[in-house]
């Protein structure tokens, strides 16, 4: 079975290995300590590595028809997938609105380290995919964030507490997010520069890339590895909904790709977007936005559960997928 | 004089620093990035957003002026995890 | 109320914390990486290993509780260097 | 015993420690890198150099000592920015 | 009009324009963090391997009879320019002698990424330059300083109010000051090691400089950014100083070098020199011996004015300028 | 003389110029500051890198008969020299038990920086060693440790006052220690990812590596020059002692690498792991386990004595000895 060969080579890529190591070593109590402000820096790396990349590679090969469609699937998913998620935590899983809300937006918007894992696998496969898919991401980000506070409010009228001026705060701080901007920027320098310029910053945007993401995994792991005590917070519920919710959007999303005509290469990032759930930027926004849910729910699922099903199972098994349908 | 010292995580520094500006203290002292436990469990810094940190922020002044904080900053801690503690205190310089 | 500030060194910051939880104090906040003087010398981040730096602990709580974690806690200043100091304190939130 | 908490620029943080050995104080804690807002507006990290930053320095000793130690420290305050505040503190360890 | 063309092809480098996004990113309040030991740690990257390369280039090419021009030239700028300064700031501005000193032993001493970029851009043009040039740089950082302070002792002898050790510590700080101690120590490194040393650390200081000057130029976006809300506190008469007075020390270098002669590469880099201000060693040595001065006012205009206007305005004009002439 | 040339060679490498550097520039009190953080991560950097290195190396050449007497060697030395620095300290320095096992901890353990700047050097002289010797190190890590807190329990048995908890948290700590992990688990990945997965990490764990070691040598020079003020407490008979013993540790060494017919480079490895001190692991662990010994002893003498004896004499000394037997 090509998936099963698929999954283990991607099992014995360095860098999830090193995902798998840091996840051991914190269980195990070995207290590796990568500083955070290395890992801050580093999830500036990528994106601006991969902004400047995209950017390259659209001056390149020139904006194909497919990027109205590639916008409006972008849009389409940001709203699904967290109406999805909602409805089932809350009809399903019997959860409050705010904590439904909560982990929807989540889940609606994306991760930037399972995509770079993504494109990290298909060049791996020599796959190729759009420049612009950077941007696609870029631009599901905060959508589905929105949306989830929206259906909060819908459904959760009086009992949303948050102060005044949070609203303005979010709605600036989603806008303007730190990784929206960045990938957008990056995106536009990597498409000015053209090749003399991307020649000068290909030493270390570059080269490097796949050995930086590898120390990334690492320290992801150990992040992972510590969250995953919270494990019992979370309960089975939840649980369960961090590794069959991907699968759910990964399915949603493979549906609309095929209906677009996507590439392989196009599909799999779009389904990875989708199936993958925010860390950085949805948790600072509904902490905000919502105070009343629980963190120790979407955190946990985000990093221990999601992140390493889609990295370790999830890439092969959409790439499968896809594959299948063709 | 008084101390007022307030712990409140991380994503609702800016906010209590707004708060204090507005209410006229004469200033005030930050520690970020520290960790702590409290009645909702341990704060350290583990994930890659915020959430997870908080912020020791220090004022000193008149006493009515640090009531008048505390009146409005009453409204954040309705919603967000953190403490505040209150001292007697000399300012000598 | 009372409050309890703790200067230990770094590698036994955990055990202090242990202690404190064990002794069911309602919370605390730690400050990593401080630095200082004592009678042991200048304690500055200056070496590989993390044994020349200190933490600082701030624990809030009824006076029968900091007392019962003062007790716990003179076992570990038997061994390791750091100090504790204890002062009155109001809680607002 | 008397606890001086001192906030002072970066700058001269070690003309600060200088003086307080100097006076003979039994020690002190430093906690670096602080951010906050004074009457000479705002003091957070935002330049190459190091001039827009505070430490804050923790001293607890006989208030003898800490008198001797304000005498000297004010010559500082002249000149950088900064506060000195004082208060009561038992030394239990 | 060469000069355009220049200017638009610096434009759109790679540097610059990340320099830009940093700037636009912050004013639209999007939170990129690039933590301070991030910053710190780059720019001493920066001087190593500037200083490596220097040492290497003149181990290679000897020292050649301009040396000792170079070193005369160093210190005549290092002294002419803090005195136009002062003087314009005292007479024209009306400022105190207090405040003109500080302001004016910023536009004495040196910017060594306003050097790196301008290396970047030689690179760029492949012209070439006396690899001692870092060693001038070093050269250049603190006798402004002291020509500074002695001219606000001179005409304010009374007002100088700072504590009696702080000339000692001062001294010393400047003397052995980090970054002329790490110039000065690289270079002599890079002239000592030969190509089989350089060689071993090439993957490292050589090949990716201008990516890491990319990432470091974003930061210094930022945080001209975050200045730049100081700058109502500067004032319109300190503004329009922070853009005409580069000009200014630019011309009489250009004049200088003209006269003594040096290439077309050594001029525009002692040209940059003098035209730059500095933002991490003047500020701390001012702070420390003239603390009545302002420091909103020395560190907004070097930073948020000088340095901006510098990269993307002034090295292509500087260079423009020296080609005219010759 | 070979060893003089070799010494020479040795010393005008770039990694050892700048260790030079660090540590003049901190004796004339030139605050280059390169944040803990940085120092941390290049620490694991180092450890995944040589890690993935050796695991590769094993990879190419399989496993030799060699491998069993090399854990053998790495036991019988783990046992040896923490043994015979006690007896020294303690019946010829008359030290006190509990600083006697302290300080002989340290000995016994290793320095993960000593054995990569030995790597670099065996580099530079095309000699070849075992992929699996990154292992030895790991293996060496904590034995040493626990031989001399097991020496401390014997001669000072009542004096032993350390708190009951301790002993668990010390065996956790040491058997599942960060370094310990890293290193094993880089060696693993390394061994299984084939050269696919190395091509991919080269440009960032391979390529810059000395590079890197450059920075970080730096680093520990300056170090080495804040330890040296505490020179005078570490006291004559403790400055002879830190650069006597790792010269007794290496002969030893050497007779049983001779013994056991290992390769020169092996060899070197191996007495440059037996003569080098722990600064990172060994301090943690014994002021846990023996709060009674003083750090100021052994801190400096690892770090601003054996360290900088070893990497700028010891190394190329030790190569001189091993090449005179053969
Ligand atoms: N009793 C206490 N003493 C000192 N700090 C406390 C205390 N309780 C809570 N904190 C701090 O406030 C934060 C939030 O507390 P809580 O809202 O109770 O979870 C904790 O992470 C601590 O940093
Ligand atoms: N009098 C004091 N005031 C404030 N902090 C102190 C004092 N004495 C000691 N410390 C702190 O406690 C640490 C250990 O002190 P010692 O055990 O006396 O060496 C020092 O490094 C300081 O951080
Ligand atoms: N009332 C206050 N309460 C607490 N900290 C203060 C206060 N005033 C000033 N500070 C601290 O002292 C620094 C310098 O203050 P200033 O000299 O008033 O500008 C500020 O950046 C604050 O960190
Ligand atoms: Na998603
Ligand atoms: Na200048
Ligand atoms: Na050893």
């Amino acid at each position: 079975m090509e998936f099963l060969s698929d999954a283990i080579s991607n099992f014995s890529s360095p860098m999830i290995l090193f995902f798998v190591l840091g996840f051991i070593a914190t269980v195990l109590k070995s207290d590796i300590e990568i500083p955070e402000v290395i890992t801050k820096t580093l999830a500036i790396y990528f994106m601006i590595a991969i902004g400047l990349k995209g950017g390259f590679e659209i001056s390149k090969s020139g904006i194909d028809s497919n990027l109205y469609s590639s916008i409006i699937n972008s849009l389409l998913i940001g709203i699904i997938v967290p109406v999805i998620a909602f409805l089932i935590l809350k009809y399903i899983g019997k959860f409050d609105s705010t904590n439904s809300g909560a982990i929807a937006a989540h889940y609606g918007s994306v991760s930037v380290v399972t995509f770079v894992t993504a494109i990290s696998f298909l060049n791996s496969k020599t796959e190729s995919y759009s420049g612009y898919m950077v941007g696609m991401m870029a631009l599901m980000e905060s959508p589905a964030i929105f949306v989830s506070l929206f259906l909060v409010r819908i459904f959760n009228s009086e009992k949303i507490a948050s102060l005044k001026s949070n609203t303005v705060d979010l709605l600036k701080e989603s806008l303007f997010n730190a990784s929206v901007v960045l990938l957008f920027g990056s995106l536009l320098i990597g498409f000015a520069v053209g090749e003399k310029g991307m020649s000068t910053v290909k030493p270390f945007f570059i080269d490097p890339f796949n050995g930086v993401l590898t120390l990334f995994l690492l320290d992801m792991g150990m992040i992972a590895g510590k969250r995953i005590a919270e494990f019992k917070a979370v309960g089975i519920f939840l649980f369960f909904f961090a590794i069959v919710m991907p699968v759910i959007s990964a399915l949603i999303t493979i549906f609309l790709t095929e209906l677009f005509g996507f590439t392989v290469g196009d599909s799999l990032l779009f389904t990875v977007l989708a199936a993958s759930s925010s860390y950085i930027a949805a948790p600072a926004a509904v902490r905000i936005a919502l105070p009343q849910a629980n963190p120790a729910y979407y955190i946990t699922m985000s990093l221990a559960i999601t992140f390493p099903f889609n990295i370790i199972v999830g890439i092969p098994f959409y790439y499968f997928l896809i594959n299948l349908f063709r | 004089m008084k101390k007022l010292e307030i712990i409140i995580e991380s994503v609702e520094r800016r906010r209590v620093c707004r708060i204090l500006d507005e209410v006229g203290v004469k200033g005030y002292t930050i520690i970020d990035d520290i960790q702590g436990r409290g009645k909702t469990g341990p704060k350290s810094a583990q994930d890659l957003s915020n959430i997870l940190k908080s912020s020791l922020i220090i004022v000193v002044d008149e006493e009515s002026t640090i009531i008048k904080a505390i009146e409005q900053l009453k409204e954040v801690f309705k919603y967000y995890s953190g403490k505040m503690f209150l001292s007697d205190i000399t300012v000598i310089e």
